[in-house]
């Protein structure tokens, strides 16, 4: 019912935007603020538009463009939108409109630039989840670590250029990975498209192989355990937005990459080794949260844990694996629970890095010690921060409770120790999130920093929005269940109809 | 009747001279040029001993035209040559080692 | 033995002489003429194969322009006659070693790749006429003409090299620059400012 | 029916975001709207309780909001009506009805007057969505959202160091119970695929003989499923091992420690217990530990109440001890004991706690008994109160705690649990001992904070004196009302299983309130009380004569056999230690530095090294083309 090509102009739209933004020398601030600001609201309104226009009652994908692009290796610009993708591509749409707001009441050196970049990144990010080649993919996964390199590299923190570098030759060594293996499965099914990967019939020893360079591809950029070092470091160095924006949705491509590539194609490799991987995600939600709790900088505590967050997603995936013989719907409740944790995470991990961006503001300094009794001068900021702190915990009503308890109830359908484990994370976010509300917003203010003053408009326009998205994702989620539903399904059977 | 491995013969023999001269010498750049243009004698033999072993003569014809490239080049080699003696008042090898890593 | 033969043998050898004079001498001027001697010998060679126009190109151009280019180069600059001998013998060892493992590998490459080795290398081969030059001039201009043109491009572009990298101006010399004469730039026109107070 | 129970869970809810909205509005307007929408609640689950037990309707059971409704599974929030869940309502929003009058005086010098009763808005209708819930989903989400409203509450003086400490602790130990709740939860949805009472009430027999694994060892599912979500009632009615935060709790405002730490919050774990009693009764072996680890909570935290000297701890530690007896009586499965001594205990606790509240703001915020005295003749009202509570608390005979207490104790006797019957009958000789302690220093000892002429004019305003008399009435009398009609199974008959037990005991034990009351004279419970009274009365009143308690024995009591000092000190110590330790060790120095700069460093010297081949002469760079040439003829003199 669509005669444009909805999906390419949600890509290629915030792409040029944002190039004008940056070459052109001379814009002043606020014109460029008002092009970043209706530039998102558009996507903002056209992804909206396009999730009504999404059937969500077959698993089929949708919006389908296909048209050659590089006739010599078959490859295909091909474009296609399913519920995870629909639902991804509205969270970032919605987390940029956030930022375009909250960056205008910014005061940063090259403004034009710096809001150009992120509408590249926008584009980009809408790239990354409607593409269905593989090469496409593969580039646009690649292509989204060049804005946030720029952005955190210019108008980062001190020693950012060690943050930057290391972000980026992290990602660079996982995605070469993935690289080597996409090439090897295109050589094998004769196209580049995702599609076709689903048919290859690999020899075991292939499987495991591909299997491990997409996870480690994958897992460094969700973060997993072991090869998560980079995120804190890039988060501590970003700018407000940029570490809004790496929070929320660059670690949730990691995360469709596993269910798009690592799902599919490697499905008995993934059986086989699905004890091990859950291990690994287990220890990155109990682990890092131990360590979350013992940070000192506060953006660094919440890079944890987003990590301990997205430990939940990694679980939610792996087991689907693990249940996918012995009880497809206890899968079919993970995989749910991973796409809603991976859309809750989003909204809260964003809105923390407000609260903290805004702090900074006042106070100058991330450290927990040098912030105290924020809640004497900021009331109503102290009291969106709590409800921000209690999402992060997992409180019930909010969004963060919704996805962690799906994947406790699958992960307990495959053996309780794991169920236990995951559960325990319940005390743990709750007491580093509650450790950091304690100290900064409350207790008495010794240090009497006359710095804070209330929020300005912009800030509680974006932090009440996102007060009422997560409350209604908390509350009467069914809208977003019924995006993904269809398409969750669909992966879970085509996978149990494929292994047979 | 001159059979045509004398003249592949010495050719190489000419070839290894002036490459021992490049990779020998230890005086100076001069040298070094001379020994080039004994290289491209050497290959112009060749071109002319095979261009009558095949009954060709476009051997002959490449000859010409290596001819006007070496002269072409060897002007500029000695060109280059004085701007480096003049800034660096010394052509002797050993001294030209800007370029070391 | 035919009379080729024996002259072949002469000149080459006399050839390879003057070869290894040409590295192997300390004053730069000496090995310039050595070069000089050995494109005579290797165009007395040359016309043996039957390329008599190549030959005496090769004298012409060569020992003509070349060669008095080098002989410039060497007297203009004054360059030290070579003080550095010992270090010269260190590495003659090697570099006859080096020289001796190259030759045997060619020559044994050369060997078995050409079967009938007594091919007769003198030849005169036929195109238009029995005449080198004749046959040569033919092929330059009907079938190798763009190569032609080109030629004469490199050779400009030798010459133009050349006086480029060379040329200095000297400061001392006064001439007039018209055009820098005639520009005026408005920083520096006149400016009338009328006197308000009549 | 439905409609009506919606109005009433939703009127707090409006209360609240009405109260939100008009954030710094006036002091009077927030009154009006709080107190009118708790006393809008109370009014209707009165009249549905009324309408229920008039019309004896069936329970009803309906789904109001779909949460999530997808192929595979559906959760939803529902309402569930039947006489236990209406007689919950009528208690808590009564409860909070008056404690919310009450605060109206206590809290008038509060700059932050109005986000108190945002909070205690928000609290009552959390904790009507735990009462009214009819699946587990919503029983759980009620259950954070009344662990939220209580660490908002008690961390409510934000700039006191204390209570932002107590408030972290709280709500941490009450996470350590919900991960027991969330995991029972989450066995049941994923096992029957539904989260809906009746349906999982349903499938109870065959939840029964299934058993699960767990580390390796087999268990029945139903006595997992029950011991979990039991482990969740332990933290929120602060049994034994998590009973550590209430005491400490104690620093949120009084009416706060009436409303949520007396009445409601803590007795939500005892109603989850009773609502799903058809669960628990099949589960014998967790019944059993139940009864036990109510009777060690009701008779060791009692006797710590002994040595303390904060008069709200003491309220504390007693609310504690009588939690204990309720989950004795859940143990025992007298669910309807157990619900019965929940609402007595609900009124006279609230009560006490809200003499002790006058009690405080009379003597400036001073809590310590030993400093306040002397107070009979100044606080005639808030005397007479106190002194009813406190008859109810210890079970004087005709008071309603004595039907509901020592029923409890004779029913446990009765039916042969001997151990936890001995200690229920001792913790009546401390309960007693400390109300005397509380009563006879308060009420008779000189007062040492000479402020006679402050004390002398008004005792305080009306509306923190009228609760107290209000409540008063259901604290005394509430007993020989309903004793008849909720033992013999009238009033709970339908939602609490093992009915039969009660009537049993009825029956041949009791016959009827009448004679209870004539023949407990006789029993060793009055006789244990008198003794206990004659000893308080010489020991605290008299100072007759003084009881060198060992000092060992002292300061184990003093320190809450432990439980203070391991919470306050050890586990955050701990927690300190290993987080540093796998940060700094683990973190940094293994994976940071020892894998990932490891590589850099390891590159750039690779790379130093690689640098000085090139050394500048012309000749090395030749002798490399000249070897290389080499090399490739003899590769291509070995190919042919």
């Amino acid at each position: 019912m669509f005669d444009y090509p909805i999906l390419s102009l949600l890509i290629w739209i915030p792409i040029l935007i944002g190039l004008v933004l940056i070459l052109s020398k001379n814009i002043s601030d606020n014109i460029s603020q008002l092009i970043t600001l209706l530039t998102s609201f558009l996507i903002l309104v056209v992804s909206i538009n396009l999730t009504q226009a999404y059937d969500h009652t077959t698993s089929q994908l949708q919006f389908i463009e296909r048209i050659e692009w590089i006739s010599g290796l078959n490859i295909f610009y091909y474009l296609a939108v399913d519920g995870i993708s629909v639902s991804l591509i509205l969270l970032t749409a919605f987390i940029n409109f956030l930022i375009a707001i909250y960056a205008s009441s910014e005061n940063y050196v090259k403004k034009s630039s710096f809001l150009g970049y992120f509408l590249i990144l926008e584009g980009l990010l809408i790239g990354t989840f409607s593409a269905f080649d593989s090469i496409l993919f593969y580039i646009f996964f690649e292509s989204l670590l060049i804005p946030l390199f720029l952005i955190i590299g210019i108008w980062g923190g001190a020693n950012r250029k060690y943050a930057t570098l290391k972000f980026f030759l992290y990602t660079l060594f996982g995605s070469v990975l993935m690289l080597i293996s996409i090439i090897y499965l295109a050589k094998i099914s004769g196209s580049f498209a995702i599609q076709d990967f689903y048919s290859v019939n690999l020899s075991f020893q292939e499987e495991i192989l591909i299997l491990l360079a997409f996870l480690i591809g994958f897992g460094i950029k969700i973060p997993m355990w072991p090869v998560h070092t980079w995120l804190p470091d890039a988060h501590v160095e970003a700018p407000t937005s940029g570490s809004v924006i790496l929070a929320s949705v660059l670690l949730k491509v990691g995360g469709y990459g596993m269910i798009r590539f690592m799902l599919p194609v490697t499905t008995d490799a993934g059986i086989y080794l699905s004890e091990y991987m859950i291990y690994l995600s287990l220890i990155a939600i109990i682990y890092i949260s131990f360590v979350a709790y013992a940070q000192e900088d506060m953006k660094k505590l919440i890079a944890y844990s987003s990590v301990a967050h997205m430990g939940f997603v990694t679980l939610g995936i792996f087991l689907v694996f693990n249940l996918l013989d012995s009880n497809t719907s206890a899968a079919i409740i993970g995989l749910e629970g991973a796409m809603v944790q991976m859309i809750s995470h989003g909204l809260i991990s964003a809105a923390l890095f407000f609260c903290i961006g805004i702090i900074y503001k006042h106070s100058k300094s991330r450290l927990l010690k040098d912030n105290y009794g924020v809640s004497k001068f900021m009331p109503i900021f102290s009291f969106m921060m709590i409800f921000f702190l209690m999402a992060n915990s997992g409180l019930p009503g909010t969004s963060g409770f919704v996805g962690e308890f799906l994947v406790i109830t699958s992960s307990l359908g495959s053996s309780f120790l794991f169920g236990f484990l995951a559960a325990t994370s319940l005390l743990l976010s709750a007491s580093y999130s509650l450790k950091m509300g304690k100290t900064v917003l409350f207790g008495d203010n010794l240090k009497n920093i006359q710095g804070y003053t209330e929020c300005s408009f912009n800030e509680k326009i974006v932090l009440t929005i996102l007060i009422i998205f997560i409350l209604y994702l908390g509350i009467i989620p069914d809208y977003l269940f019924k995006i993904i539903d269809q398409s969750v399904i669909g992966i879970v059977e085509s996978l149990s109809a494929g292994k047979i | 009747m001159i059979p045509i491995s004398y003249y592949l013969i010495l050719s190489t023999i000419i070839f290894t001279i002036s490459i021992a001269g490049i990779f020998l010498n230890r005086k100076n750049i001069l040298v070094l040029l001379m020994s080039l243009e004994l290289m491209f004698l050497s290959v112009n033999f060749n071109l002319i001993t095979l261009g009558n072993y095949l009954g060709d003569l476009t051997g002959q014809v490449f000859v010409f035209f290596v001819l006007t490239v070496v002269a072409a080049e060897s002007a500029i080699g000695l060109a280059l040559l004085i701007v480096l003696f003049r800034s660096k008042k010394s052509i002797d090898v050993d001294d030209l080692s800007e370029l070391k890593g | 033995m035919n009379i080729e033969l024996i002259t072949f043998f002469i000149f080459s050898t006399l050839l390879i002489f003057t070869c290894i004079k040409v590295i192997t001498s300390s004053n730069p001027v000496l090995s310039a003429i050595n070069l000089v001697f050995s494109f005579f010998l290797s165009a007395v060679l040359w016309l043996l194969l039957g390329a008599e126009f190549l030959s005496i190109i090769l004298i012409l151009v060569y020992v003509g322009a070349v060669m008095v280019l080098f002989l410039f180069v060497v007297m203009m600059l004054d360059i030290n006659i070579a003080k550095k001998t010992a270090a010269y013998i260190k590495y003659l060892p090697l570099g006859i070693a080096v020289f001796i493992a190259f030759n045997i590998l060619i020559i044994y490459f050369f060997i078995n790749t050409f079967e009938n080795i007594d091919y007769n290398a003198v030849k005169n081969i036929e195109i238009i006429s029995d005449s080198n030059t004749q046959n040569l001039g033919y092929l330059l201009f009907t079938k190798y003409i763009i190569e032609f043109e080109i030629a004469g491009l490199i050779l400009l572009l030798g010459i133009i090299s050349a006086i480029v990298l060379t040329y200095r101006k000297n400061p001392k010399n006064k001439y007039q620059n018209p055009t820098k004469q005639i520009s005026a730039s408005k920083k520096d026109r006149l400016k009338i400012i009328t006197d308000l107070k009549e | 029916m439905i409609n009506i129970a919606l109005l009433l869970l939703l009127t707090p809810l409006i209360g609240t975001l009405i109260l939100l909205y008009l954030q710094n509005s006036s002091k009077k307007l927030t009154i009006i709207i709080s107190n009118l929408s708790i006393l809008f609640s109370f009014l209707l689950s009165v009249y549905l309780l009324i309408l229920y037990i008039s019309s004896n309707a069936s329970t009803l059971s309906k789904d109001v909001l779909v949460f999530a409704d997808v192929k595979i599974y559906s959760l939803a929030f529902g309402l569930y009506i039947d006489s236990l869940s209406l007689v919950m309502c009528t208690v808590v929003t009564s409860v909070s009805f008056l404690v919310h009058y009450y605060s109206i005086s206590y809290m008038k010098d509060e700059k932050s007057f109005n986000r108190f009763f945002i909070y205690t808005n928000f609290f009552t209708f959390s904790m009507l969505l735990i009462v009214l819930s009819n699946n587990f989903f919503q029983l759980f989400i009620g259950w954070e959202l009344v662990g939220l409203s209580s660490y908002l509450l008690i961390g409510f003086w934000t700039k006191k160091n204390s209570a932002i400490k107590a408030n972290y602790k709280a709500f941490l130990v009450n996470r350590v119970g919900d991960i027991g709740l969330i995991l029972g939860l989450c066995l049941i949805f994923i096992s029957y695929n539904t989260t809906n009472y009746n349906e999982v009430f349903q499938l109870k027999d065959t939840i029964n003989n299934t058993n699960i694994n767990i580390f390796g060892y087999t268990f029945n599912t139903l006595s997992c499923i029950c011991l979990l979500l039991f482990i969740g009632a332990m933290a929120k009615s602060a049994q034994v091992p998590l009973h550590f935060w209430l005491p400490d709790s104690m620093e949120g405002p009084t009416p706060i420690s009436a409303l949520i730490h007396a009445a409601t919050m803590v007795t939500a774990g005892i109603y989850m217990v009773a609502r799903l009693s058809p669960l628990y009764v099949l589960a014998e072996d967790v019944s059993l530990f139940i009864l036990y680890v109510g009777s060690i909570t009701a008779f060791f935290l009692g006797i710590v109440a002994l040595v303390q000297n904060d008069i709200k701890r003491i309220i504390a530690y007693s609310t504690i001890s009588q939690l204990g007896y309720m989950t004795a009586a859940l143990g025992a499965s007298l669910y309807s004991l157990a619900i019965f001594h929940l609402i007595t205990h609900a009124f006279f606790k609230a009560l006490l706690f809200l003499c002790a509240g006058s009690i405080i703001i009379k003597c400036h915020h001073e809590q310590d008994i030993r400093k306040i005295g002397g107070l009979r003749r100044f606080m005639p009202i808030t005397y007479m109160a106190f002194l009813y509570a406190s008859l109810s608390l210890i079970g004087f005979p005709l008071t309603s705690g004595f039907y509901s207490k020592e029923t409890i104790i004779d029913a446990v006797g009765y039916y042969g649990h001997t151990i936890p019957y001995t200690m229920l009958l001792l913790s009546i000789f401390t309960t007693t001992l400390y109300t005397a302690k509380i009563f006879s220093k308060v009420f008779f000892g000189e007062s040492t904070l000479h402020l006679d002429s402050e004390l002398k004019n008004k005792e305080n305003d009306f509306e923190m004196l009228m609760p107290l008399v209000v409540l008063t009435i259901p604290s005394v009398f509430l007993g020989i009302f309903i004793y008849d009609s909720l033992m013999l199974g009238t009033l709970f008959g339908t939602s609490l299983a093992a009915q039969e037990l009660v009537v049993s005991f009825y029956n041949d034990y009791v016959i009827n309130s009448l004679n209870f009351f004539l023949h407990s004279f006789l029993t060793i419970n009055f006789l244990i009380l008198t003794s206990a009274i004659i000893f308080g009365y010489f020991y605290y009143y008299k100072k007759s004569f003084v009881i060198k308690t060992p000092s060992f024995i002292k300061n184990i009591l003093t320190e809450e056999y432990g439980f203070n000092i391991f919470s306050s000190k050890y586990i955050p110590e701990f927690q300190n230690f290993i987080t540093k330790y796998l940060w700094r060790r683990v973190d940094i120095s293994a994976i940071d530095n020892g894998f990932v700069n490891n590589t850099s460093y390891f590159l750039n010297k690779i790379s130093h090294k690689v640098r000085k081949v090139h050394t500048g002469f012309i000749y090395h760079y030749s002798l490399t083309i000249i070897s290389a040439l080499i090399i490739l003829l003899l590769i291509i003199g070995y190919k042919n």
